[in-house]
């Protein structure tokens, strides 16, 4: 059976990203094969616009998502989650030599940047936007740390563990970490999980024994031990 | 005349545009061998009795019978009629040679292409055999040396035999031209008329409708005048031109000399 | 591009019937009316009062995108399409290459070469932030903008250049043979005479340029097509947004084409 | 920070990974797939609707006017996200009705079919337009000589439409070229959204956007020379004056 | 006619084009209330001579003067002439009022707008003044009704008559007229003649090249026959068309008649 598994057609370090070679490559692919291996799927790369990721699934033009999708009660009235397969706290980065926290007061006049169709964007909002920051959605993660580092806005929210990639590269020299937002898990969910269409039970149950199994087994943290000096299964 | 066979018989031809009714019932016949002219004033519906032998206009009455066969016509819903068999009507129209006032040679081809595409796509012809029986009529026409040009590079006059050749080489029974030399600038007229002059003397069935009277006397074997939607008078040339009957054609010939 | 192709290209005139109660209409607005009904009734509605304030702001921004633009472009395609019928050859093959590069790759291409890629320089040129332009520069409108007036300008620059060659010699002897000097003549009548020899075309370049600003919703400008991308994000609906969407390009399209048929009534463009 | 001089790190273009130049040419070919699936796509559609506009009866007449008109009112844009989703969605409704499971459709298959239908609607304008441009005539005569509606239409009208329909087709190719680089919004891996994607991993902005640009801009400056070619050959039959 | 003043006065033109010497010394004075019919076959240099007087032709010899007043000229690098003071030619360019055979009328423009654009932007009138000047002059031409329409919409009698007054509205101290009735249709070339007739009664000084030979005879004080470059002969328009003296001129008079 080949399954259809849906990336966001765009880099997000360390989790996916296109290499010169037009492959793909990062930590979640390693997932993907990894369970795809231990489910006996033959799944296929198929990117897709990030913010038409969704419709994308719904209309049948793949099968599943693996793309650190957070799983949210908002997006299970839409499509279903296998179980989570790691976590990242949301963290907020800003200019180095502009000293801000990361709440709702740090943030109120300051123009903070997120991508749309995620978590971030709909916290951003809630939290930041209605205390007086501006917030600026952009199509792709990548585009959003472009303009920070440009100096175009002034702070990024987004998964801490990407963030903390970015920060380590040449254009992440300008900024650091200003902390990781308060929790609101009715927004923020419980960890990250394979998006799948509403009533696959079969598909979503193979894939919820592939992670146990890699979890397991060991496979899960061979792999990761590649990207991560930490747990990023989390807790 | 009763000796030979007919080439054409229309029987009381009716057309009508809406209200307007531009043919009341005209009859003609034509055996092998006529040279039938049609004259008459503008808008007296020669050019609509014409298109109208090969349906290219549909009559709203009557019949066409051409080479014996009676095209088969059904009424339609609007009063008027529609053939009953489309492959019919082609392969009628196919023994008819039309030749247009305004040539309406096909741009895109030169004129070979445009002499051999009747043969080769409608009768079947083979390529080799269409090509060497065009040659043969363009030489005929005097355009052999243009065969590989296109229509619009030539004059008006080698355009409208480009056209008469296109018709003969279907190997018509009949040629119908449509006033062939009122779209030529008058230095012109002459190479096309002295084309169609040489066709009548074969012996070449012919229904022309024209407005050189000069030249109906001379070709014609029969002369046919066409007035308000029916035939008003006809007969001999010399007879008609030399001693009209009727009020209108008097009037008409003074005023075309 | 010539006259036709616009035409294909973009609606620039309604599509006029002159009896709609011809009896296959009548069946046909039945089936469309019920469309309609199924549309409404069994697709998800209930968010359009949410946003419609923000629906309308996107509207606004979305008109003043294209009415800044077509406007700065049409100024910019004057001395362009004027240089290629008389300048001097710099300046006529800087702008053949100007409309033959703009032309020649999408204007999508454009949008984030002038966003991202000039982005991509701040960080490494730091006085940038420090210039009167910055607070520009941060913005993305300005760069939305610059993109289509280039853009604009570039198809609207071959139409004038057409246009002011099209002026017949005749009127601009008669302009000389009353003493007009070289300016006069160009100022009352070569130039008007040529801008009036180009608003035919006006309408369909017009259109043409509302169908390309959803294209700044990509760099960030909050355009009509942005605010339905966020209703998408939020109500994760496939289609309805984006059938409300084509609604309102529809109609914007349509108020267009009745504004420029009503100007035009004005303006008697048969000697053109 | 990084210096100046990695603006220009022309070794990023290499085509051997780590350049991305195999990637970007992938990316081009992938575009110049669809752009000629898509106009090949839209020339067929555009003949069909030409005909059914000009000699259909009032319904087909009708239900023409609303694509075109609906197509050329509506951005590219949007078009092509309503028809990406919508194009398989309905294809899988209908299968699943028919009894098939679902339909699976390469996103290349989508790609031209979205390009194409819209080519389609711009099409049938041009080639209405280029059709009434055939004097009446024309038609007629081969109708006299006996040829058969289709004959007519093949032999005659096609090929003598052609001079008039060449400008038109020839700016709706350079635009099916161009409106390729929308199907990145959609997140299709053509030229525009690989670029996109090599400019984000390696940064440099400038240097992908532009490269990308030349590519385009020769497939354009290609694409007029043999426009020329072709644009000579078909008016051949066509007065100096005309 | 020695005491009234000399309007325009003409010495020695020449003018190549190339390697075609069209003009080769012509000499010409017209003087207040003159008017002067330039004939000749095509292709005699009659519309270059006129577009010479006013520099839009550069004569490559010979001097121009208005109303005493010698364009200054001085030799360019290629053997022709330039003028040297251009403001100088614009001023006496709006004491010329020319009258184009394909009128010329700017499309942009009403016909009223076409009237008074050059003395508001050339002459510097006030606009209502220029406006109620316009519109008695349109009056005389009888196309009051017609002020707020575009040319596009007009016959092109109409449209010439508008370029008259359009002329006419600089006050210039000579009239050209270019063959003012040859792209009209025969039927609107008597409006147009009429309204030229009464400037001739006028006493207007004028320069008119025309065809219609008629019409030279009636209203012209004198009359230029131009051949191959030079003035074949002149005269009364009686003399010059009663007795013409020289072959060319005896056989262009027959040949138009
Ligand atoms: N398709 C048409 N629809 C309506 N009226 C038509 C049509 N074709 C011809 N008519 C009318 O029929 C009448 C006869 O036309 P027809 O062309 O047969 O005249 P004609 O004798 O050939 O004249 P001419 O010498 O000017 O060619 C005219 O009044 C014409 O207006
Ligand atoms: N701009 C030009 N360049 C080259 N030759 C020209 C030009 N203008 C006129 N000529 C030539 O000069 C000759 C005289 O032309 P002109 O127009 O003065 O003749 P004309 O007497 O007005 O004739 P017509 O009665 O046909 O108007 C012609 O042989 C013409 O071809
Ligand atoms: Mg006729
Ligand atoms: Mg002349």
């Amino acid at each position: 059976q080949q399954v259809r598994v849906g990336f966001a057609a765009e880099p997000y370090p360390p989790f996916t990203s296109p290499d010169a070679s037009g492959n793909w490559q990062g930590w979640e692919v390693d997932f993907m094969k990894a369970i795809c291996a231990e489910a006996k799927l033959d799944c296929v790369i198929t990117p897709v616009a990030w913010d038409g990721i969704i419709p994308a699934l719904t209309t049948n033009k793949i099968d599943m998502i693996i793309g650190s999708m957070s799983i949210t009660a908002e997006r299970l009235q839409t499509i279903d989650f296998s179980d989570k397969y790691y976590n990242s706290p949301p963290g907020i980065i800003g200019a180095k030599d502009v000293k801000f926290e990361a709440t709702p007061e740090g943030l109120a006049g300051k123009t903070l940047g997120v991508q749309v169709a995620t978590i971030h964007q709909v916290y951003a909002n809630k939290y930041f936007g209605e205390a007086g920051a501006t917030v600026k959605e952009y199509q792709t993660q990548d585009e959003a740390n472009n303009d920070l580092a440009a100096g175009r806005i002034d702070a990024v929210q987004a998964d801490s563990i990407a963030l903390t990639d970015f920060l380590k590269t040449e254009q992440g020299a300008c900024c650091d970490m200003k902390g990781t937002v308060k929790d609101d898990p009715e927004i923020l969910g419980l960890g990250v999980g394979v998006g799948l269409r509403k009533g696959e039970t079969e598909l979503k149950d193979k894939i919820n024994a592939a992670i146990k199994a890699i979890r397991a087994n060991g496979t899960y943290d061979t792999f990761s031990k590649k990207y991560f000096d930490f747990d990023v299964y989390g807790g | 005349m009763t000796e030979r066979a007919e080439a054409i018989a229309v029987r009381d031809l009716h057309k009508r545009f809406g209200p307007l009714e531009v043919l009341k019932g005209v009859s003609l016949t034509a055996h092998e061998g006529d040279v039938i002219a049609i004259i008459g004033g503008s808008g007296s519906g020669k050019s609509t009795f014409l298109r109208c032998i090969n349906m290219l206009e549909l009559p709203s009455a009557g019949s066409v019978t051409i080479h014996g066969e009676t095209i088969a016509m059904k009424k339609d819903g609007h009063g008027g009629m529609t053939p009953s068999d489309r492959k019919q009507v082609q392969r009628l129209r196919s023994r008819l040679g039309m030749v247009f006032q305004s040539f309406n040679l096909w741009q895109h081809m030169t004129i070979l292409e445009n002499v051999i595409e009747a043969p080769v796509h409608v009768l079947g012809v083979k390529k080799d055999e269409a090509i060497s029986r065009a040659e043969a009529l363009l030489r005929r026409v005097g355009l052999y040396e243009k065969r590989d040009a296109y229509p619009a590079f030539l004059s008006g006059g080698q355009q409208q035999r480009a056209a008469i050749a296109r018709a003969l080489a279907i190997q018509p029974h009949v040629m119908l031209f449509d006033e062939p030399t009122s779209a030529l600038d008058p230095e012109l007229v002459g190479e096309v008329l002295s084309v169609i002059g040489d066709l009548a003397k074969e012996k070449r069935t012919m229904i022309l409708v024209t407005h050189e009277m000069k030249f109906a006397r001379n070709v014609a074997s029969h002369v046919v005048f066409l007035a308000n939607g029916v035939i008003e008078e006809q007969g001999p040339p010399d007879e008609l031109f030399g001693s009209p009957k009727s009020e209108r054609l008097k009037k008409f010939i003074s005023s075309i000399h | 591009m010539s006259d036709p192709t616009i035409t294909a290209l973009a609606l620039t005139d309604l599509p006029t019937k002159k009896s709609i109660f011809k009896p296959h209409r009548i069946v046909l607005m039945a089936i469309a009316a019920a469309v309609v009904f199924c549309i409404v009734w069994f697709m998800r509605w209930d968010w359009v009062p949410e946003y419609s304030d923000r629906l309308a702001d996107g509207v606004g921004m979305t008109l003043i995108m294209l009415a800044s633009t077509s406007i700065l472009g049409f100024l910019l395609a004057v001395p362009i399409g004027l240089v290629q019928v008389t300048g001097p050859w710099p300046l006529k093959m800087l702008a053949q290459v100007f409309c033959t590069v703009i032309r020649g790759t999408p204007l999508l291409l454009q949008l984030w070469l002038l966003y991202y890629g000039l982005g991509s320089l701040f960080p490494q040129f730091p006085e940038i932030r420090n210039s009167f332009l910055w607070p520009y520069l941060r913005e993305s409108w300005p760069y939305g903008v610059v993109a289509l007036t280039l853009s604009f300008a570039a198809y609207e620059g071959e139409v004038m250049r057409g246009a002011f060659a099209g002026v017949p010699s005749g009127e601009l002897e008669a302009a000389r043979a009353y003493g007009m000097s070289p300016f006069t003549v160009f100022r009352r009548i070569w130039l008007p005479r040529a801008v009036h020899r180009a608003l035919p075309t006006l309408t369909g370049e017009t259109v043409l340029q509302l169908k390309a600003t959803p294209l700044v919703a990509t760099i960030t400008v909050i355009d009509v097509y942005a605010i339905i991308s966020q209703v998408r994000q939020k109500t994760y609906l496939t289609y309805e947004p984006l059938l409300l969407l084509a609604l309102i390009y529809l109609c914007l399209t349509a108020i267009l084409v009745v504004g420029f048929r009503y100007f035009e009534s004005k303006i008697p463009t048969r000697g053109a | 920070m990084a210096d100046a001089g990695s603006l220009i790190n022309w070794s990023l273009l290499a085509l051997e990974p780590p350049g991305w130049g195999g990637v970007m040419l992938a990316g081009l070919w992938q575009s110049l797939q669809i752009a000629v699936g898509g106009y090949a796509l839209g020339l067929i559609l555009g003949t069909g609707g030409a005909m059914g506009k000009l000699y259909g009866g009032p319904v087909t007449k009708d239900l023409l006017e609303v694509y075109t008109t609906l197509v050329r009112a509506v951005p590219e844009l949007v078009l092509i996200l309503i028809l990406y989703y919508a194009g398989t969605d309905v294809l899988n409704q209908l299968s699943a009705l028919v009894g098939f499971g679902p339909v699976d459709i390469s996103g290349l298959a989508a790609g031209i079919f979205v390009i194409g239908v819209v080519q389609g609607a711009y099409s049938t304008e041009v080639l209405r337009g280029a059709i009434k441009a055939v004097p009446a005539g024309q038609m007629e005569a081969a109708r006299a000589y006996g040829m058969s509606p289709f004959q007519v239409m093949r032999r005659i009208t096609l090929p003598a439409m052609l001079p008039h329909a060449i400008p038109g087709l020839s700016n709706l190719w350079l635009i099916a070229t161009k409106d390729t680089a929308l199907l990145a919004v959609v997140g299709f891996s053509e030229l525009t959204l690989v670029t996109r994607q090599a400019a984000g991993s390696t940064k440099a902005y400038l240097l992908f956007f532009c490269a990308a640009g030349v590519l385009y801009l020769m497939i354009t400056l290609v694409s007029n020379v043999l426009i020329g070619f072709i644009e000579r050959h078909y008016r051949r039959g066509m007065a100096r004056a005309a």
